[in-house]
């Protein structure tokens, strides 16, 4: 068993981290959260609302959306279609609209594609828009992710490593972005993240997980304070080993 | 006389080529790490070397002899090793059984190599008789190791090693490699924690759309105003 | 007495008979998934030709005149294994070789070998035209009788001599391909690729050679399955392509990757099918005077008419992929 | 890219204009009707592989199912069977079957009287066995009593456009049954899976005489336009009346191909096809960006369905015949599958290419391998080696011999089909 009794909640509006070593168990509860999988028992809130065992597409439609650890491209899409193929309310997507209504389809499609094609700026990836996603390189592939959660107003993203491959530069863009996000359209994230500069950068509250247990939360100063998480997560300094 | 060397590779994967021209030499006592950013091809740079690609141009040497292009199972023999990023481990296979499988091209007894892995990795000790499958991420990563030892390589090749892992278990990987090295094995490895792989590197190159765009020593890289820019993040 | 007797010969000798041909056939295409990650559809016609081979160098042996104490088609099995391990080996350069070369997706190599099937069967039966022949046109079948030393049992229980040699074939050839892939280097290498490719190309396995022996094997086996199912029914060019389907079943039900598992599902299979098609009013008959008036035994108890014998194999299978798809094994690696 | 659509449809109709030539109209019109047919089934497939990367090997159930629908509403009625107590007995037996039908309704939901794990397992399969024994005692002696009486049930004498249509029908409950059992499974468990059901279907089929006349056949089924007798009755002299006869037939099947192929791309070009192939590229994410995979691919997978289930019933009353033991996986499935291969899947002009060309290629292959064969045959007994016995059958199965081997070359040297699939580069 992955997690076992684990209890936490993510305040609306917040940022909140989710460390822990290797093999604590994070993965598995996001992707219980996400509806990949259900819990065996307990219960997931959502906003007031119970979606334990709902799927993911469910979800997505109370506005619950996640990114992957390795990235999960359409690969043999163009980059700018793996944006546009997000936005849940596509009129488009309906046999009998298309067929019988599609001028709806046509006005809803100019917009999608607008709105993809900002994201497609903002992430620098103008250049290989039409490129098929299957093809690009593996940081790339996980811009796009992040960019998948700029195409839909959601109220809760989980973000599931995404600094893992992405360079430092491109990640100071993506963070000031998240903040923005965070701030200025009040989406909610849930973050997995190993990179310690970006989690203490955005995160507010961070909780640690160990063996499918919460043992800790609090500001990434008071987790640092603490020796048992230090002992048990972040290790000595590298450069001790010189 | 370089233990690698890499002269003006261009690569790709039958589309456009995605290396324009890669240089590096790594001799046996070097810790050698790539950093760049995405879609510089660093990961392609490794792949290139051990066949996995075709190399349209330029030529890669091992020991004085040219590997271009050749296949992983003429270049295991040779001393080289390479663990790739994913799906590292045999996850069907008991610990145990990853690390044989390590030892495949070598006909001699592995029963003393088997011993150092598992002195160097005294969780795997414990696990072997587990399957690979079952295990965690670091520990994934430490079987991984084990099995890429088992050949007795020269040269130990690495792809992003610390993706996904814990601090702390990034930690332990590098001190592995530094352990490695001083065994000597030449260490090649790609990086996107930069600063601190750098800090112990002894060489360093810095890619950029399939090109060398900087090369020095880690230290001289970290120090360099241009690289922390645009590279490590300011 | 008699009437068990009549029913051991019917489900029991007649499931164990079945479910070494669906075991025998299913352990080669549970390996080639297991290394090649496809489902291998030409396995059945691979079978049949196996069979053709064994046959022509049967007819050629006996040609010579010469006559031996087993049937002559089992004689001549080891080189007709040889010559189809050769095809097979042929094949696979020809047809499969190139696509994986190209990365192609494992749906690609399905499609690809009903392609295969396709021209095996055409040159079959453009060779041998699409008569049934039979193995014992010059030789007889051997019988072999068990009286039953029970008071009242005057029926004996009977099966023919190639029945028992397909038997023990089976169980050979079972456990010894269980043995090579746990206990051999080369066999932990074809474990290794069926559990990561690339990784075991990395780490130095010869992942050529491993193919080269997966065919080897399959082929081998192919047509051992192929000529003992001749040898116990007749050679016909749609000898096998008409079980190809239930011998996926055993693989699957078994587990795909599974070499005992193949040996479980073909048995399983095997007896479901005997069973269900069993009219099981036989077995109650000895108790007819004991009976109420009013309960009379039909004259079929049969659970589906024989039309729908191979139907059965297919629900099971349906049923399997449902309820369980990993198989009774939780199969998929080696 | 425009280029080579020209030049692949400008060929298959010089292809067409030569074979009318050299084996006469009446002919090449019959090919033409079978190979649009054909065509409209291998764009169902596309519609199932080729959008949705659904794997389907059980084609051949679909095209039976529409053969039947069409058979069962275009026949004309059977007095013999609704006179006698055939379809009271029937009644009972859709009351047993019911019956049934509730009681493993009620088995599936134990769980919430307590009964879980192995005991439920154990009353499901009790249910089953008990509703299978109860369908059973009704419908054995109705089918006995029916074929006995009154031969089969008969047709309901209906518009044969109504039979197309409820083949259509039909075949789209089938493939929602179908789906919803096994559309959870990899590619190639969804494969073996899908031949299994399609083998069961016709063993069904095969075996239902009261209902299907079995392999005693069904004919002459009607026509939905003026049959060759109709047009002699008119003054027609018998090649010309076989002309325009298929000729209308020809025109209504184009027609509806038409219409389909419409319909089909403009969902394709369309955020649904973006949307379709989203889902086979990654499923998983797919269901993370809210798309609703499962919902989405009974979807495609009925549709697809449909279209073969109307190519099944075009086929089989323009033959007018309906023979359930003429199906065979490779002049029903594979073949469908080369021609989807051979003219490019995820392409709806690939499919309708593939569609013809390979069904004419398939047609010619029989009268040019005897050919062959008589000539090889004639040189070897000038050469004073005898006649090869039995050309004839002989020589029919280089046909299935040509078919694998066009597949194969196919994919190695053009896997992605003549006309392929297209990259949407301007979203």
């Amino acid at each position: 068993m992955a997690v076992k009794n684990c209890s936490l909640s993510v305040e609306r509006g917040s940022i909140t981290g989710l460390i822990g070593p290797n093999g604590a168990g994070k993965s598995t509860l996001f992707n219980m959260v996400a509806g990949n999988f259900a819990p065996t028992s307990g219960k997931i809130i959502f906003d007031g609302q119970d979606i334990t065992g709902l799927k993911p597409h469910q979800l997505f439609k109370l506005g619950m959306l996640r990114t992957f650890q390795i990235a999960h491209e359409f690969s043999n899409m163009t980059a700018l279609e793996n944006l546009m193929m997000v936005p849940g309310d596509q009129p488009g997507e309906s046999l009998g609209t298309l067929w019988f209504r599609p001028s709806i389809a046509r006005a809803r499609e100019i917009e999608v594609k607008q709105k993809a094609l900002d994201v497609i700026d903002f992430l620098k990836l103008g250049h290989v828009k039409d490129e098929l996603a299957g093809n690009l390189s593996g940081g790339q592939k996980k811009l796009l992710e992040l960019g998948r959660t700029m195409m839909v107003d959601a109220k809760v993203v989980l973000l599931d490593e995404v600094a893992a491959g992405v360079n430092k530069t491109l990640l100071n863009d993506l963070a000031a972005n998240i903040e923005r996000m965070n701030s200025e359209l009040g989406y909610t994230f849930f973050v997995i993240e190993h990179d310690m500069d970006l989690i203490a950068r955005l995160c507010d509250p961070v909780i640690v997980m160990a063996q499918g247990e919460v043992i800790a939360k609090g500001t990434m100063e008071e987790l640092r304070a603490n020796p048992m998480i230090v002992e048990a997560y972040f290790g000595g300094p590298v450069e001790a080993v010189q | 006389m370089s233990l690698v060397e890499l002269k003006d590779i261009k690569a790709g994967y039958g589309g456009a080529p995605i290396l324009n021209g890669v240089n590096i030499a790594i001799d046996a006592s070097d810790i050698g790490v790539i950093v760049g950013p995405n879609g510089a091809g660093k990961s392609t740079t490794l792949k290139a070397i051990f066949g996995l690609l075709t190399v349209t141009d330029g030529s890669v040497t091992f020991a004085g002899q040219d590997i271009t292009n050749s296949e992983a199972d003429r270049l295991v023999p040779m001393g080289l090793s390479f663990i790739p990023q994913e799906h590292n481990v045999f996850t069907s296979m008991t610990v145990h059984e990853n690390l044989e499988m390590g030892a495949f091209v070598r006909r001699d007894d592995i029963s003393d190599t088997l011993d150092e892995v598992y002195e160097m990795f005294p969780d795997l000790k414990a696990k072997r008789r587990q399957n690979a499958g079952e295990l965690s991420g670091g520990q994934r990563q430490m079987v991984a190791m084990g099995r890429a030892l088992m050949s007795k390589p020269k040269l130990l090749m690495l792809d992003e090693p610390s993706a996904g892992l814990s601090p702390r278990y990034m930690i332990e990987i590098f001190e592995q490699v530094v352990k490695i090295n001083r065994a000597g094995v030449g260490i090649l490895m790609v990086e996107q924690n930069a600063r601190q792989a750098l800090a112990f590197a002894t060489k360093g190159f810095v890619l950029a759309n399939g090109q060398n765009r900087f090369t020095g020593t880690g230290q001289e890289l970290l120090d360099d105003p241009d690289v922390a820019k645009s590279f490590l993040g300011g | 007495m008699n009437d068990l007797i009549f029913f051991f010969n019917q489900v029991m000798i007649g499931g164990v008979v079945l479910g070494s041909i669906y075991a025998l056939g299913a352990v080669g295409i549970t390996l080639i998934f297991g290394i090649l990650r496809f489902a291998h559809f030409a396995h059945g016609d691979m079978m049949t030709m196996g069979g053709f081979v064994a046959f022509v160098l049967a007819t050629l042996v006996a040609g010579m005149g010469l006559a031996f104490p087993l049937p002559t088609g089992f004689i001549v099995l080891p080189f007709a294994m040889v010559i189809a391990a050769g095809i097979a080996l042929g094949i696979d350069k020809g047809f499969y070789a190139p696509l994986r070369a190209r990365g192609a997706r494992p749906v690609t190599l399905l499609i690809a070998s009903i392609g295969v099937t396709m021209m095996i069967q055409g040159l079959i039966r453009l060779f041998f035209g699409t008569s049934t022949r039979s193995f014992f046109d010059t030789e007889p079948k051997t019988l072999i009788r068990i009286d039953v030393p029970i008071e009242g049992a005057t029926r004996p229980i009977s099966f023919t001599e190639p029945q028992l040699l397909l038997v023990i074939l089976t169980l050979i050839a079972v456990v010894a391909l269980h043995f090579f892939l746990t206990r051999s280097r080369l066999g932990k290498g074809m474990r290794a690729m069926a559990d990561n490719p690339d990784l075991a190309k990395v780490s130095g396995i010869n992942t050529k050679q491993v193919v080269r022996v997966t065919w080897i094997i399959a082929g081998g086996l192919a047509c051992m399955a192929g000529t003992m199912l001749a040898l116990d029914v007749s050679l016909k060019p749609d000898l096998a392509f008409n079980i190809v389907l239930p011998i996926f079943a055993a693989a699957i039900v078994g587990g795909l990757g599974h070499a005992y598992g193949a040996i479980a599902g073909g048995f399983l299979l095997g007896f479901a099918e005997t069973m269900a098609v069993f009219n099981w009013a036989v077995l109650l008959r000895p108790f007819r005077d004991n009976l109420p008036e009013w309960l009379e035994i039909p004259s079929s108890l049969a659970l589906v008419q024989s039309e729908y014998k191979l139907t059965v194999a297919f629900i099971i299978l349906v049923v399997v992929l449902l309820v369980r798809p990993t198989g009774i094994f939780k199969g998929a690696s080696t | 890219m425009t280029t080579r659509y020209i030049a692949a449809f400008a060929g298959l109709f010089a292809l067409i204009v030569t074979v009318a030539v050299f084996m006469g109209t009446p002919f090449t019109v019959r090919l033409l009707v079978e190979a649009f047919a054909f065509a409209l089934i291998a764009m169902g497939l596309n519609i199932q592989w080729g959008f949705g990367g659904l794997f389907n090997f059980g084609i051949l159930g679909m095209m039976m199912v529409g053969g039947f629908a069409v058979t069962f509403v275009s026949f004309p009625v059977n007095m013999a069977f609704w006179e006698s107590d055939g379809p009271l007995m029937l009644g009972q037996t859709l009351i047993a079957a019911l019956i049934g039908a509730v009681l493993v309704f009620f088995a599936h939901r134990v769980q919430r009287f307590g009964i879980t794990g192995k005991w439920r397992g154990t009353v499901i399969v009790l249910a089953w066995f008990i509703a299978y024994v109860i369908f059973r005692s009704q419908m054995d002696p109705a089918a006995t009593y029916i074929i006995r009486e009154s031969g089969w049930v008969g047709g309901l004498g209906l518009p044969v456009i109504l039979g197309w249509a409820f083949g259509g029908v039909l075949a789209a409950g089938i493939g929602y049954l179908v789906g919803k059992v096994s559309l959870g499974l990899r590619a190639d468990y969804l494969a073996i899976a899908t031949i299994g059901i399609a083998e069961i279907l016709r063993a069904v089929i095969k075996n239902v005489e009261w209902l299907t006349r079995g392999t005693l056949t069904v004919s002459p089924i009607p026509w939905p336009v003026p049959n060759p007798q109709a047009w002699q009755s008119w003054g027609a002299d018998p090649t010309t009346s076989f002309i325009y006869a298929r000729a209308g037939y020809l025109a209504l099947v184009v027609a509806f191909v038409a219409v389909a192929l419409f319909l089909i791309h403009r969902a394709y070009n369309a955020p649904w096809g973006r949307m379709m192939r989203a889902i086979r590229d990654n499923y998983i994410a797919a269901g993370s960006m809210g798309k609703d995979v499962t919902g989405r691919q009974l979807e495609i997978f009925v549709f697809g369905s449909v279209l073969m289930g109307i190519g099944g019933a075009m086929l089989v009353s323009f033959v007018g015949i309906y023979d359930p033991s003429s199906y065979q996986p490779i002049n029903h499935t594979f073949i469908i599958w080369v021609m989807l291969i051979v003219g490019g899947s995820g392409n709806n002009f690939g499919a309708l290419f593939g569609g013809i060309f390979i069904y004419i290629i398939w047609m010619l292959s029989e009268p040019l391998s005897q050919a062959l064969f008589q000539w090889l045959s004639m040189f070897s007994s000038d050469m004073g080696w005898g006649r090869i016995p039995d050309i004839e059958s002989r020589s029919v199965q280089m046909r299935v011999f040509v078919l694998g081997l066009v597949i194969t070359i196919a994919l190695r040297f053009a896997p992605k089909g003549i006309l392929p699939e297209r990259v949407n580069r301007n979203g």
